[in-house]
C-alpha cells in the first residue's frame, strides 16, 4: 500500500512535471511566434527601408544639386568630398569597438584619412566661399 | 545611446547635409550652408561615438585618427593654390575611396562590431554589400590616384591606349564577380584580399586610357562613386545617414559629371571610353595659308579705354598663367575710365566646373559682374571688346557651324559678335580640342601671343599712361 | 525495500522533469530575447523610421511642388486631391479583413468615399490638362 | 504577398506620385504626369488587396464601394464646368476628411485587423497617432463643406464673425486635447466620440470668420491638411506610401497657400483670423467726384483693330461671366487682322490659383500666348492697348504707390503704362479687396460698363463689320 502510493506520486509528479514542461514549451513556442510577428510587422527588411530612403535621397539630391548655381560648382565639389566623408562612422564603430588587431588598425586608418577629407574638404570650401563676394555700390 | 535616439540624430544631421548643399543655390547663403555641412559631421561624429557600446580607451585611439588627420587636412586646405583645385579635389577622393576600404576590411575581421555576424559567418546579404563597398572603395581610391598625377603633371595627360584595353578590363571585372561569388560561398579571406587587388587594379586601368583634360568628368564620376559606396556601407551598418549623405553625394558627381559631358557636347561614355583629348594630341592643321593680325598691349590698353562695354572671357590658359590678379587691376582701371566690364564663363571653361569663378571670386571680382553663358551671351552683339584670355575652344564659333569639327553642336560663347576681339596666348596653337579656331583669322580680331598674366601686367602699364 | 526504489525512481524522474522543464524555460527565454534582439536591431522604432521618410519625403514634395508651372496650380490641386486619397489603402484592408460590424461599414463608407476623389481627381485633372495647347505653327 | 514585397511595390507607388507632380512643371509632360498618378494609385490599390491575408468574399463589398464611388467620381468629373472648380476641389477635399475619420473608425473598432493591438488593449502611440487622424480628418471634413457652400453660393460668403470667437475655438481645441488625454488613459469610445463631435464642430467654427473669396487659401490649407492626415494614419499603419504620399499633398497644399498669400500681400494668419474679404463687405469710397468716360464696344473693336499689341487681362469677373469663347473670338478675329495678342495672369487672379490658365485654355487658347506676371510686366509700356475683363484688384496701381492702401505692396500688373486701357466690368463698384481702383479714372481708360460675356460678343459684332 506504501508502494503504490509511492510509486502512483511518482507518476503524477512525472506527469505534472510533463505537463509543466509541455506548457513551457507551448509558451516558449508563443513567445518565439508572438516576436516573430512584431519582427514582421515592425521592422519590414532593412533592406527595403534601406532602398525607400535611398531612393527618396536621390530625388532629393537630384533637386538640390540642380539648384546649385553653376558658379558654385566647384565649392559643392568640395562639400560633396567632405560629405562623402561620413565613411567615417564605419571606421569610428572599427575603431571603438577594440575588436583587436586588424579591425583596430583599419578602424584607425579609416578615421585619419576621413579626417584629413572632413577638415580639408569643409575649409578649403570656405575658403573658396569666402572669396565671393557682391559688389560694393 | 539608444538606436533609437541616434537615428533621430542622425536625421538631424541628414537635413544638415541637404542644407548645405541647399546653401550652395547662391552665394550669399553658401557659407551658412558650408557651416550646415560642418554640424551634420559633427553630429553625425558625436552620434556615433555615444551609440558605441563600449568605447573606453579606443577613444585616445579615435582622438589621435581626428587630430593627425584634421591636422593634415587643415595644412592642406590652408596652403593649396586655388589654381590647384582640381588635383586637390583627386587627391581627396582617393582618401575617401581608401577609408571604404578599409571599412570593408575591418567589418570583415570584426563583423560583430557592426552586428552583421561573427567571423566566418557573416549575414549573405552583408557580404554581398561588402564586396560592392569594396569594390566600388578601391576602384575610386587607385583611379583618383591616377587621375591626381595626371592633373599634378606627374604623369602624362597622354591616354594611355593598347590593344584589348577594354577586354581586359570587362575581364577582370568578371572575375570580380566570379571572386564575389567564392567569398558569397566560403566566406575565404583569400577571395576578399583578392577582390581588393583585383579592384584595385581595375582602377588604374580604367582611367589611364582617358586623357588629362578629361580628368574632369572623371572626377565628378569617383566623386559619384564615392557617394554610392558610403551608400552601400549604410546598408551593410543599416545607417540611414549614410545611406542619405551617399546618395546626396552620388546625385551630385553624376550630375555634375552630366553637366560637363553636354557642355563639351560628348557623350559620357565616350568620355569614360577614352583615348580622347591628349592635351597636345592633335597638331593645329593647315594653318600655313590664313594671316592672322599680331597686337600689342599698348593696341589693346587703347582700344579697350575708348570703348564702352568689354567683356572679358577667360579660360583654362588664364588658370594656367595665374593672370587672375592683374586681369583684375586690368579692369579696374578701366571701370575707373569709365568703361563697362563684365566677364562671361562658359560652363565647361576651364578645368574643373565653376573653375573660373573661384579664381575671379580669389581676385575678388564680385560675382554679380560675373555672368554665365545663358545670361550674357546676346550681350556680345552690344559689345565693343571681347577680351578672350586663355580660352580657346569655348569661342570656337565653327562648333555653331561646321558640322565637320569635333566640337559641332557644343554651346559656345558668341564672342563673334562683338565689334573688336582680344586672344591672349602664347600660340597659334589648339586649346584642349586640338582644333583650329576660325575667330583667330578674322578682320576684327587681334592676337595677343604672350603668357596670360605676363600681357595683363603690360596692358595694366600701358593704361597708366 | 521496494517503495524505495520506486519513490527514489519517482524523485528522479521528478527531478528530469524539472531540469526538462527547466531547459524548456531557459530555450524560451533565449527565443524570446533572441528575436527582441533581432527587433532592436533591424528594426529601428517605426516611428522613427516613418519620422525618416517623413522629413526626406517633404523635402521631395517641396521642391517638386516649387518646380510645377503657376499656370499648373489648379490641375496640381486636382492631382494632389487624388493622391491624397490614397487613404484608401485603410479602408482596404478594414473592408477586406472582415472584423464584422462597425469595422466593414467603416471600410466600406471609406473605400466608395476615396473612390469618388480618386475617379474624379485624376479625370477632372485630366479634363483639365487635354484643354492645354501649344500654339499651332 | 509578403511584407517587403508589398513595401517595394508602395515605393514604386510613391515613386509615380513623385512623377506625377514633376509631370506638372510642364504642359507638355503633364498629361504623362497625370498618368503617373493614376498608376501609382493602382499600384497602390492591388497591393493592398494581395497582402491582406483573408479577403475572400469581402472583395465583393470593396469592389462594390469602388463601383459606386468611381461612377459618382466620373459622373462628377465629366459634368463639373470649369468655371465651378474651385467649389469641386472644396467638395472632394471633404470626402477625404471624412474618409480618413472612417478609416480611423474602423482601426479604433477592430484594431487587429491594422495590427496595432486588440480592441481595449490598442497601443498608446496608435491611439494618439488615431486622434490626430480623425481630428484632421474631421475639421478637413466639416471645413471643406463650409468652403463648398460658400463658393456655390448657397451659403452667404461675407464672414460670419461674433464675439470671443477665437476663444470659443482655442477652448474647443483645448477640449480636444483633453479628451485625447482621456481616450489614451481609458480607450473609452466616448471619449473617442467625443473627439469627433467636437472636432467636426470646430471645422465649422474654424471656416466661417473666412470671407467667400479667402476661400481658396482655406481650400489650400484644407489640402494640405488632408495630406498630413493621411501621412498620420501612414504611422499608424506603418505604411510608408501613406507618409510619403501623405507628405507630397501636405507640402503641395502649405506652398499653395504660401503663394496666394503673398500674391495678396496678407499674412496666413491674417487669412486665417477671417473677418476680411466678404464679397460685398466693403463699399467703393468716394466716388462721387471722380469722372470716369464710358466707352462702347465699336470704340473698343475700333481701337483693339488699329493696334500692333494688346495685352489682355482677365480676372474673377471673367469666369463668372464665362466670358472665354466670347474673348477667344474676339482674339482670333484680332490676330486675323495682324494684332498681336497675348494675355497676361496675375498669380491671385480670379479665385484659385491657376484658374485663369485653365478657363483660357478650355477655349482653345494655347497655353504659349498666356504668359505669368514676372514674364510680361514690362510689356505693357510696349502695348498699344490693356484689354482688362473682370479684373480688377489685379491692376490696381494704389499697391504700389498709396502706403495706405490695404493692398500695399502687392505685386501688380502695370496696366496703367499701356497706351490706351478698356476695363470691362459691370459697374464702377470694387472687387474683392474692396478698393477703388484709380485706373479708372485716368484719361486713357474707357470703361466699358456690360457683363463680360455680353461686351465680347458685342466687340465680336463690331470687329465683323
Ligand atoms: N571646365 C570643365 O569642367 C572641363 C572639363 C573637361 C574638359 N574641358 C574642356 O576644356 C576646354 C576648356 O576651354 P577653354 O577655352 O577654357 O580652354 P582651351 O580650349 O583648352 O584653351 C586654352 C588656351 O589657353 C592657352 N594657354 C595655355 N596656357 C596659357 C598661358 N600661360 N597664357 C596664355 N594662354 C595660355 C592655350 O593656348 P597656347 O598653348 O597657345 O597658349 C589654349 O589654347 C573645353 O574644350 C572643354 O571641353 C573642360
Ligand atoms: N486667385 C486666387 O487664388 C485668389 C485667392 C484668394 C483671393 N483672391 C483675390 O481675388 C482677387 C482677384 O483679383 P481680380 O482682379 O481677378 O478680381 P477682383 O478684384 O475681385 O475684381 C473682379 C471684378 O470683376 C467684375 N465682375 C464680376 N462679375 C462680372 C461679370 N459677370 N462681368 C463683368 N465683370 C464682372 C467685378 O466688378 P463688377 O461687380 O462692377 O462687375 C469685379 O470688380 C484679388 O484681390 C485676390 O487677392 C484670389
Amino acid at each position: 500500500m506504501a508502494s503504490e502510493p509511492l510509486s502512483r506520486q511518482a507518476g503524477d509528479l512525472a506527469e505534472q512535471a510533463q505537463s509543466l514542461s509541455e506548457g513551457l514549451s507551448g509558451l516558449a513556442q508563443e513567445i518565439a511566434q508572438s516576436s516573430a510577428q512584431v519582427v514582421e510587422h515592425a521592422g519590414l527588411s532593412p533592406i527595403v527601408i534601406g532602398l525607400t530612403v535611398l531612393v527618396l535621397a536621390v530625388f532629393v539630391g537630384y533637386h538640390v544639386v540642380w539648384r546649385v548655381t553653376p558658379a558654385l560648382h566647384s565649392p559643392l565639389m568640395g562639400v560633396t568630398n567632405a560629405i562623402s566623408s561620413v565613411i567615417i562612422v564605419g571606421g569610428l564603430i572599427a575603431a571603438g569597438s577594440g575588436g583587436g588587431g586588424v579591425s583596430d588598425v583599419m578602424g584607425f586608418l579609416a578615421v585619419t584619412l576621413a579626417s584629413i577629407n572632413i577638415f580639408g574638404g569643409f575649409l578649403v570650401t570656405h575658403r573658396m566661399l569666402s572669396m565671393f563676394k557682391k559688389k560694393k555700390r | 545611446m539608444d538606436a533609437n535616439f541616434a537615428a533621430l540624430f542622425y536625421l538631424i544631421a541628414s537635413v544638415c547635409f541637404i542644407m548645405a548643399l541647399k546653401g550652395l543655390s547662391h552665394p550669399e547663403t553658401s557659407r551658412r550652408g558650408n557651416f550646415f555641412g560642418m554640424i551634420g559631421m559633427a553630429i553625425a561624429v558625436l552620434t556615433t561615438l555615444l551609440v558605441l557600446p563600449n568605447v573606453g580607451l579606443n577613444l585616445l585611439t579615435i582622438f589621435a585618427g581626428v587630430l593627425i588627420g584634421g591636422s593634415i587636412g587643415t595644412v592642406i586646405a590652408l596652403r593649396v593654390q586655388m589654381t590647384a583645385l582640381p588635383q586637390l579635389v583627386a587627391a581627396f577622393h582617393s582618401l575617401v575611396g581608401l577609408a571604404a576600404v578599409f571599412v570593408a576590411v575591418a567589418a570583415f575581421y570584426n563583423p560583430s562590431a557592426y552586428g552583421i555576424g561573427s567571423p566566418g559567418a557573416i549575414k549573405l546579404n552583408s557580404l554581398i554589400e561588402m564586396s560592392v563597398g569594396v569594390a566600388i572603395g578601391a576602384i575610386t581610391f587607385t583611379g583618383s590616384v591616377i587621375a591626381f598625377l595626371k592633373l599634378q603633371g606627374i604623369m602624362s595627360g597622354r591616354p594611355i591606349v593598347f590593344a584589348m584595353q577594354h577586354w581586359l578590363n570587362l575581364g577582370l571585372g568578371i572575375l570580380t564577380v566570379l571572386l564575389v561569388i567564392w567569398l558569397c560561398r566560403a566566406e575565404s579571406g583569400v577571395a576578399f584580399w583578392l577582390i581588393i587587388l583585383v579592384t584595385l587594379a581595375l582602377g588604374v586601368l580604367i582611367i589611364i586610357p582617358i586623357g588629362g583634360a578629361d580628368m574632369p568628368v572623371v572626377i565628378s564620376m569617383l566623386n559619384s562613386y564615392s557617394g554610392w559606396a558610403a551608400a552601400g556601407i549604410g546598408f551593410t551598418l543599416e545607417n540611414n545617414l549614410l545611406i542619405i549623405a551617399g546618395s546626396l553625394v552620388g546625385s551630385s558627381g553624376a550630375i555634375l559629371s552630366y553637366i560637363m559631358c553636354k557642355g563639351m557636347n560628348r557623350s559620357f561614355v565616350s568620355v569614360i571610353l577614352g583615348g580622347f583629348g591628349g592635351e597636345t594630341a592633335a597638331a593645329a592643321a593647315d594653318l600655313g595659308d590664313k594671316t592672322y593680325q599680331l597686337g600689342s598691349a599698348e593696341d589693346a590698353a587703347f582700344m579697350m579705354r575708348n570703348a564702352e562695354k568689354v567683356i572679358i572671357i577667360p579660360g583654362y590658359g588664364f588658370a594656367v598663367a595665374q593672370a587672375q590678379h592683374a586681369l583684375r587691376e586690368m579692369a579696374d582701371l578701366l571701370k575707373n575710365e569709365g568703361v563697362e566690364v563684365i566677364y562671361a564663363i562658359h560652363p565647361v571653361a576651364g578645368r574643373m566646373p565653376g573653375h573660373m569663378n573661384v579664381l575671379l571670386a580669389e581676385a575678388s571680382v564680385p560675382y554679380d559682374e560675373v555672368f554665365e553663358m545663358d545670361e550674357v551671351n546676346r550681350d556680345f552683339a552690344a559689345a565693343d571688346v571681347a577680351f578672350v584670355i586663355g580660352a580657346n575652344d569655348v569661342t570656337n564659333p565653327s562648333a555653331k557651324t561646321d558640322k565637320t569639327s569635333p566640337i559641332y553642336g557644343m554651346p559656345v560663347l558668341n564672342v563673334d559678335e562683338a565689334q573688336n576681339v582680344f586672344f591672349i596666348k602664347r600660340t597659334m596653337g589648339s586649346g584642349y580640342a586640338g582644333i583650329d579656331n576660325p575667330l583667330f583669322y578674322m578682320d576684327k580680331t587681334r592676337m595677343l601671343l604672350s603668357d596670360a598674366k605676363k600681357m595683363c601686367e603690360d596692358i595694366v602699364k600701358s593704361l597708366g599712361n
